[in-house]
């Protein structure tokens, strides 16, 4: 399946361009919108894995939902500080280092791994599949995260809020 | 063909890409797009062994990391504003109310 | 069983913690229902407690009012519920100090809801481990037992004054020794310490077991492997020993006792403490009956040093609570030397010394509050001719003197008895002599400090000093009342404590 | 062996009931004479009691459990009568409710509350001494022998503001503790070695000759302790002096009559088990004799009249101790019940000097026989018995003690006893005559007493003459074996010491300070209590506070000390270790990075 292999191969490109660019762009703003090319990278692989209904939601609530936050976060702080805010990095050189060395340490694992090769068959929708298991076996996790949610979102608004 | 192991090296190579934004960003803006880079990597790796094991699980475990990404970022951002509030920076290494 | 068994013991163990609960959600901003409370949920305890008691059929004796509910049927715990004669003692013993706390503090003013809702929940911690035959909540209840001891000292306990002396009295400056804090620290740490072995020691046991079950009757069943007894033996030992104050282990107990406010006092003395001992006579000797008979020369030793070490370091304070505090610690190496004489008699004589031990110094502690709260001072020298002005409380200290210098009609002689008899009979007749030597110092400081606080011509430091009154009344009369009754009836006591100690010594003596 | 301990035991409940009612009932209490009157009212049936039960020559016993345990109780309570107990039980009725009643009118001034509180602490003494006397076991015996010496305590310590009186009672506790040690240990040690504390069972046990228990003879030197404690024999005498800081009558009662001798009854009451152990009679009766001469000597320095009297108490009861030991102790017995006699008359009579003159010192008395005749009169009855004059109590009583000795071959205690009667008659006439016949003191009007006190007075005063009487008319069987030598003998001795005390106080032929030159080291020594209260107070404040003060040093500066120390090292090394934590988020992250790589290490390492 070569359209499968050249499509890895361009998104795998895409995707650690764009996570590189986030990392090392210095403007924060350039960074965000990197974040959304990277994340959306992401959805292609998960395309790739031919998982669609993750891919709909990656979209939906990654790169619309995750990107729309930071960026409202940016410029309230901008707006706040009343400048731009420039991204600057600091002990480059040690980050690099230890962050390839952890790349290693996997990889080195992945290597030695006896990991199962050959993909199965097509895979079936797995969305009627995710449905019935959240409602399912999950369905006191979902609970718990619904409620996390809402916590999270009371506890931001609190922290956002302020002294009035 | 795509073996799982390509899979996994991007993920892990992208988790490698967050983690250095992590640790050497200043901003605390900044860190956060990083931990976000990280878990996407996480992520990948969920799918790609839900995908090749034939299991659901992952892919579960996929939405709940993604929801609770979510909430993080949302919290994580509060918390930047109500800290820029008070001590008017987001520079990480000025924040060191932990410090011992 | 019938299936509509009433669950005696789980009433009495969690009557309290309602009570807390409701405390904490209820009464928020009134002290008077506050106080009603904990006077219900404990006295419904106290009333369950005399009416099993008396229910418990001695024929039959082992362990009664049973009660089991699975709580992760994977690793084997379940909450299982039952009392012997030792444990039918010891809650009994527990209600009657609990009682007696709630009217003794009743005059609290600060927080007194949180108080009391730590309080009651500490006991609930008690009841459950003297009832618990499942080592793992046993162990939780434990757990539950010494925890709010240290916000309970920490908030409302009172602060001394240590001077540092000595080559270490750099450490005593930087950590502030006599502090109400220091002493909620200490103990704390100390205990915890100790459970740290207490839970190893479950662990071998479950792991070695093998039956996938925490529940002591599948434990006692067991016959573990001798060297193992031994070494298990030893963590409990040391880590009940802890709570039950050995030597050289001890110090925790005056400083904690003596910052400790009233009630607390009142209940880490009078019944704490014997959690302790008792989980050395029953988890320990019970389950380990090798290890009991290897071990025993140590245990029995080292309350020997504690019989006589604590009798004098109660002499040398001079301040009121350290006094009653090493008195404790003396007479609790009585109850580990009845305990480590593997005798009838002496094991009698220890549970039976748990019992009287704990009221007498209930009572102590109850009478230093009272003595405290109108005086505002805890120096003995600075006392005197208290007596006059205050008969019913000097009564009653004296009473408790008596009883715990070992005078006959009061509980104490009995327990002391029973231990010199199993002592002498034990292995090691020699800690006959310390033990009685014990109770000739005891006689030294008790009477010494009566005739400084009440005897003697009224002192000049103190004016408008008033007798106890009201629900004050209430602890002392019960108390006095308890300690003679027992002393003069100890059958009431050492018949179902008999029927207990006698089928753990069938184990020990021929396992 | 009849059950029927009926009314021994109505004998022994009245007075508990009286306490009782006493305790418990506050308001009651506090009336003060209304609880007298309860007190004496219990205590007058109860004498009357005794008196149907010595008359009827009740023998029986009965025991109930008491301690149980897994086959048969481990200790049992009850009563054990039989003529001794009878004979004693009779004895300590009637002082006690002589006591009672003579208290009503001495402790008159005393405010109604603390009146009430003696009243109850008579009667819980009176409960306590009659079980002591009806114990059919070491162990009940133990039980209410430490309760008297409580009652003595409280008693003594009656006037517990007063410093001396608290110093005196708690002093009395404690030595009588320092004996109830031995006593205790040699009870645990002898149930170890018998199973039981029963009189009974151990006597048989003696009899069949099952008793050859190793080490018998130090059990019973424990046992023996507990005696020498209650029944201030040398060297545990010294707390009865001081024990006089109590009310008179409390000394009459307590220190005189019936709690000090208890060490006695026991002895006689055990003399089987002491039997089969020589050595220690002949212990007993060499300390026994030596207590009587030691005491005697300190009596003849005494000004204090109670302390006279006291230590004439400590003499005597070295003789009833000296009798058992030389294996009379039907005699030692005998005059323990004579000497309960006149010697609660003895004191009582000074009770009512004191009442009448407000001290106690003898040189600031004189004269009193013309101001209170009567009391006067009953005084020298009781001098007269003491000293051993016949026809009185004392005389028969003493004569057969010294019978006793002599016939157990036992010739130094023997001349020391005589040496003793001699002093006695010297010691006591010298109170006589100074305090009742010398010239008469400025300072007080005295006067009789009221007839409550003049009454119990009389009553002994007869009692002793009269039993006195009845020895000399039906006697001849207690003193049979004494040779012929020893009646003019010892009333030689008496007359010896009247005709001092008379030449030295008296007609003042002989100064008295040209004697004590004379004797200076026996002076010196006497005066001084041949110092073993010294000698205790040393040992205690030496010994005993100063090793507790040294444990109690070490356990907070040592013991602890070691435990803060580490504390505080733990505390610094926290303290240090602490700048690790930079409060900055990323240098945390790179913890977790190289966490992560040692894992991944550690892993690769462990796989191989």
């Amino acid at each position: 399946m070569t359209l499968e292999t050249v499509g890895f191969w361009v998104v795998a490109v895409v995707l650690l361009a764009s996570s590189l660019a986030v990392v090392l762009t210095p403007n924060l703003f350039h960074a965000v919108l990197y974040l959304a090319a990277a994340l959306v990278a992401t959805g292609a692989i998960f395309l790739l894995l031919e998982q669609p209904f993750l891919f709909a939601v990656q979209l939906l609530l990654y790169a619309g939902g995750v990107v729309t936050i930071v960026v409202f976060a940016i410029m309230l702080t901008e707006r706040l500080v009343g400048e731009r805010i420039r991204q600057t990095s600091r002990h480059l050189i040690n980050g690099a280092i230890v962050a390839a060395a952890v790349f290693a340490g996997i990889a080195g694992f992945l290597l030695q791994a006896p990991l199962a090769t050959p993909r199965p068959g097509p895979a079936p929708d797995a969305t009627v599949a995710i449905g019935r298991a959240l409602v399912g076996p999950f369905a006191v996790t979902l609970e718990l995260l619904a409620v996390l949610l809402v916590t999270a979102l009371l506890g931001a608004l609190y922290f956002a809020r302020g002294e009035e | 063909m795509i073996g799982l192991s390509a899979y996994l090296v991007l993920a892990a190579l992208v988790f490698s890409i967050g983690l250095f934004g992590v640790l050497t960003r200043r901003n605390a803006v900044g860190i956060l797009l990083g931990i976000e880079l990280m878990l996407n990597a996480v992520n990948i790796n969920l799918v790609a062994f839900a995908r090749f094991n034939g299991d659901l699980t992952g892919l579960i475990f996929t939405l709940f990391t993604i929801s609770i990404t979510v909430a993080e970022v949302a919290v994580g951002l509060a918390i930047v504003i109500a800290i820029f509030r008070v001590r008017r920076t987001v520079e990480a290494d000025r924040l060191d109310l932990l410090r011992g | 069983m019938a299936p509509l068994t009433v669950p005696f013991l789980s009433i009495i163990t969690w009557s309290p913690f309602v009570g807390a609960l409701l405390i904490m959600f209820t009464a928020r901003h009134s002290p008077r229902a506050v106080r009603l409370i904990s006077a219900v949920t404990t006295g419904i305890s106290a009333v369950l407690s005399l009416w099993i008691y008396v229910a418990y059929e001695r024929e039959n004796a082992g362990f009664q009012f049973y009660e089991k509910v699975p709580l992760v049927p994977p690793l084997g715990i379940s909450y299982e519920l039952g009392v012997d004669g030792i444990s039918l003692v010891m809650v009994l013993l527990t209600s009657i100090i609990i009682v007696a706390g709630v009217f003794a503090s009743w005059t609290v003013a600060v927080r007194s809801q949180e108080f009391y809702a730590l309080l009651l929940a500490l006991v609930t911690g008690v009841y459950g481990v003297f009832v618990s035959l499942d080592l793992f909540v046993l162990f939780l209840f434990y757990e539950l037992a010494v925890l709010p001891m240290y916000l309970l000292i920490g908030i409302w306990g009172s602060t001394g004054e240590v001077r540092p002396r000595g080559i270490f009295a750099w450490a005593y400056r930087e950590t502030g020794v006599g502090t109400k804090e220091y002493a909620a620290m200490k103990l704390t740490l100390y205990l915890l310490f100790g459970s740290a072995f207490i839970l190893v020691g479950i662990l071998a046991l479950y792991v070695n077991a093998g039956s996938g079950s925490f529940s002591f009757l599948d434990f006692e069943a067991t016959a573990f492997p001798r060297s193992l007894q031994r070494w298990v033996f030893l963590a409990f030992y040391l880590g009940f020993g802890v709570l039950a104050g050995i030597w050289p282990l001890h110090t925790w107990s005056p400083d904690g006792h003596a910052s400790a406010p009233t009630a607390v006092s009142m209940l880490h003395a009078g019944v704490l403490m014997k959690l302790g001992a008792y989980g050395v006579v029953r988890v320990g000797m019970g389950l380990l009956p090798d290890g009991a008979v290897d071990l025993a020369w140590l245990v029995g030793t080292i309350a020997c040093v504690n019989i006589v070490y604590g009798a004098l370091s109660s002499m040398a304070q001079t301040d009121l609570k350290y006094v009653i505090a090493y008195s404790s610690v003396s007479h609790m190496g009585i109850v580990m030397l009845g305990a480590a004489t593997l005798t009838e008699a002496g094991l009698n004589g220890s549970v039976f010394q748990m019992f009287a031990h704990g009221i007498m110094t209930g009572l102590f502690f109850a009478l230093v509050g009272l003595v405290y709260e109108k005086s505002h001072s805890r120096e003995i020298g600075k006392m005197g001719g208290f007596g006059t002005v205050m008969p019913g409380i000097a009564t009653a200290f004296t009473i408790g003197g008596l009883s715990s210098l070992g005078l006959p009609a009061t509980a104490g002689f009995v327990a002391e008895l029973l231990t010199f008899l199993g002592a002498w009979r034990s292995a090691h007749s020699w800690w006959l002599y310390p033990a009685v030597a014990g109770t000739f110092l005891t006689a030294v400081y008790v009477l010494r400090v009566v005739k400084q606080i009440f005897w003697g011509p009224p002192s000049p430091h103190f004016h408008d000093l008033v007798d106890a009154r009201g629900p004050e009344w209430v602890a002392l009369v019960a108390l006095v009342a308890v300690l003679m009754l027992f002393g003069m009836v100890p059958g009431l006591a050492i018949a179902p404590i008999d029927t207990a100690t006698v089928p753990l010594l069938a184990r020990i003596v021929n396992p | 062996m009849t059950l029927d301990v009926g009314l021994p035991l109505l004998v022994l409940a009245l007075p508990f009931v009286a306490f009782l009612l006493l305790a418990i009932v506050g308001p009651l209490r506090r009336t003060g004479r209304g609880a007298g009157l309860v007190s004496i009212a219990a205590i007058a049936i109860s004498f009357g009691a005794a008196l149907a039960v010595w008359a009827r020559e009740f023998v029986a016993e009965r025991t109930w459990g008491w301690i149980p345990a897994d086959g048969g109780p481990i200790a049992t309570v009850g009563v054990l009568v039989d003529p001794l107990s009878n004979a004693m039980l009779v004895l300590v009725t009637l002082v006690s409710l002589l006591v009672q009643i003579y208290s009503l009118a001495y402790l008159a001034d005393e405010r109604p509350g603390p009146l009430g509180r003696y009243y109850t602490y008579q009667s819980l003494f009176v409960f306590s001494m009659l079980g002591l006397v009806l114990a059919p076991g070491f162990l009940q015996m133990f039980v209410f022998w430490e309760l008297v010496g409580l009652c003595s305590y409280l008693l003594i310590g009656f006037w517990y503001e007063r410093p001396a009186a608290a110093r005196a009672a708690v002093k009395a506790f404690w030595i009588t503790k320092l004996g109830d040690v031995g006593f205790i240990v040699g009870i645990v040690l002898l149930w170890s070695a018998t199973g039981t504390f029963e009189f009974t069972e151990l006597f048989e046990q003696a009899q069949e000759n099952a008793l050859a228990v190793p080490g018998l003879a130090t059990i019973m030197f424990l046992i023996y302790l507990g005696a020498v404690g209650k029944s201030a024999q040398f060297p545990l005498h010294v707390w009865l002096p001081d024990a006089m800081e109590g009310p008179t009558p409390v000394s009459a009662l307590i220190h005189a009559a019936t709690m000090v001798t208890a060490g006695v009854y026991m002895v006689t009451r055990t003399e089987p088990l002491f039997a089969l152990v020589p050595e220690v009679l002949t212990l007993i009766a060499w300390v026994g004799a030596f207590t009587a001469l030691l005491a005697a000597t300190m009596a003849c320095v005494e000004g204090d009249i109670k302390r006279v009297l006291a230590y004439s108490t400590v003499s005597q009861l070295g003789y009833m101790m000296a009798a058992a030991g030389a294996g009379a102790s039907p005699a030692g017995f005998l005059h323990l019940l004579t000497h309960g006699l006149f010697k609660a008359l003895l004191f009582l009579a000074a009770g009512a000097v004191i009442h009448a003159v407000g001290t106690n010192d003898i040189f600031r008395m004189g004269g009193l026989f013309r101001a209170m005749p009567q009391t006067g009169i009953v005084f020298v009855v009781g001098t007269l018995a003491l000293a051993g004059v016949p026809p009185l109590a004392g005389f028969f009583s003493k004569e057969a003690v010294l019978g006793g000795v002599w016939e157990a071959h036992l010739t130094g205690p023997f001349l020391m006893l005589a040496l003793t009667a001699l002093l006695t008659a010297f010691y006591m006439f010298r109170v006589v005559f100074v305090a009742f016949f010398g010239r008469a003191h400025a300072g007080g009007h005295p006067h009789e007493a009221p007839w409550l006190m003049r009454g119990p007075l009389w009553l002994l005063a007869i009692l002793t003459l009269l039993v006195g009487i009845r020895f000399a008319l039906g006697g001849g069987e207690t003193h049979a074996e004494a040779p012929g030598w020893l009646p003019p003998l010892s009333v030689g001795l008496a007359a010896v010491g009247f005709v001092l005390a008379w030449a030295m106080y008296q007609r003042r032929a002989i100064d008295p300070v040209r004697i004590a030159v004379a004797l200076t080291p026996f002076d010196y020594l006497a005066r001084r209590r041949y110092g073993l209260d010294g000698l205790y107070a040393g040992l205690y404040r030496g010994i005993i506070l100063g090793f507790s003060r040294l444990i109690g040093w070490i356990d907070r500066y040592v013991v602890d000390g070691i435990l803060n120390a580490l504390t505080a090292l733990t505390l610094r090394a926290g303290d240090g270790l602490r700048h690790i934590q930079s409060g900055r988020a990323q240098d945390y992250v790179y913890g977790v990075a190289f966490g992560v790589l040692f894992l991944f290490v550690w892993a690769q390492l462990w796989r191989r």
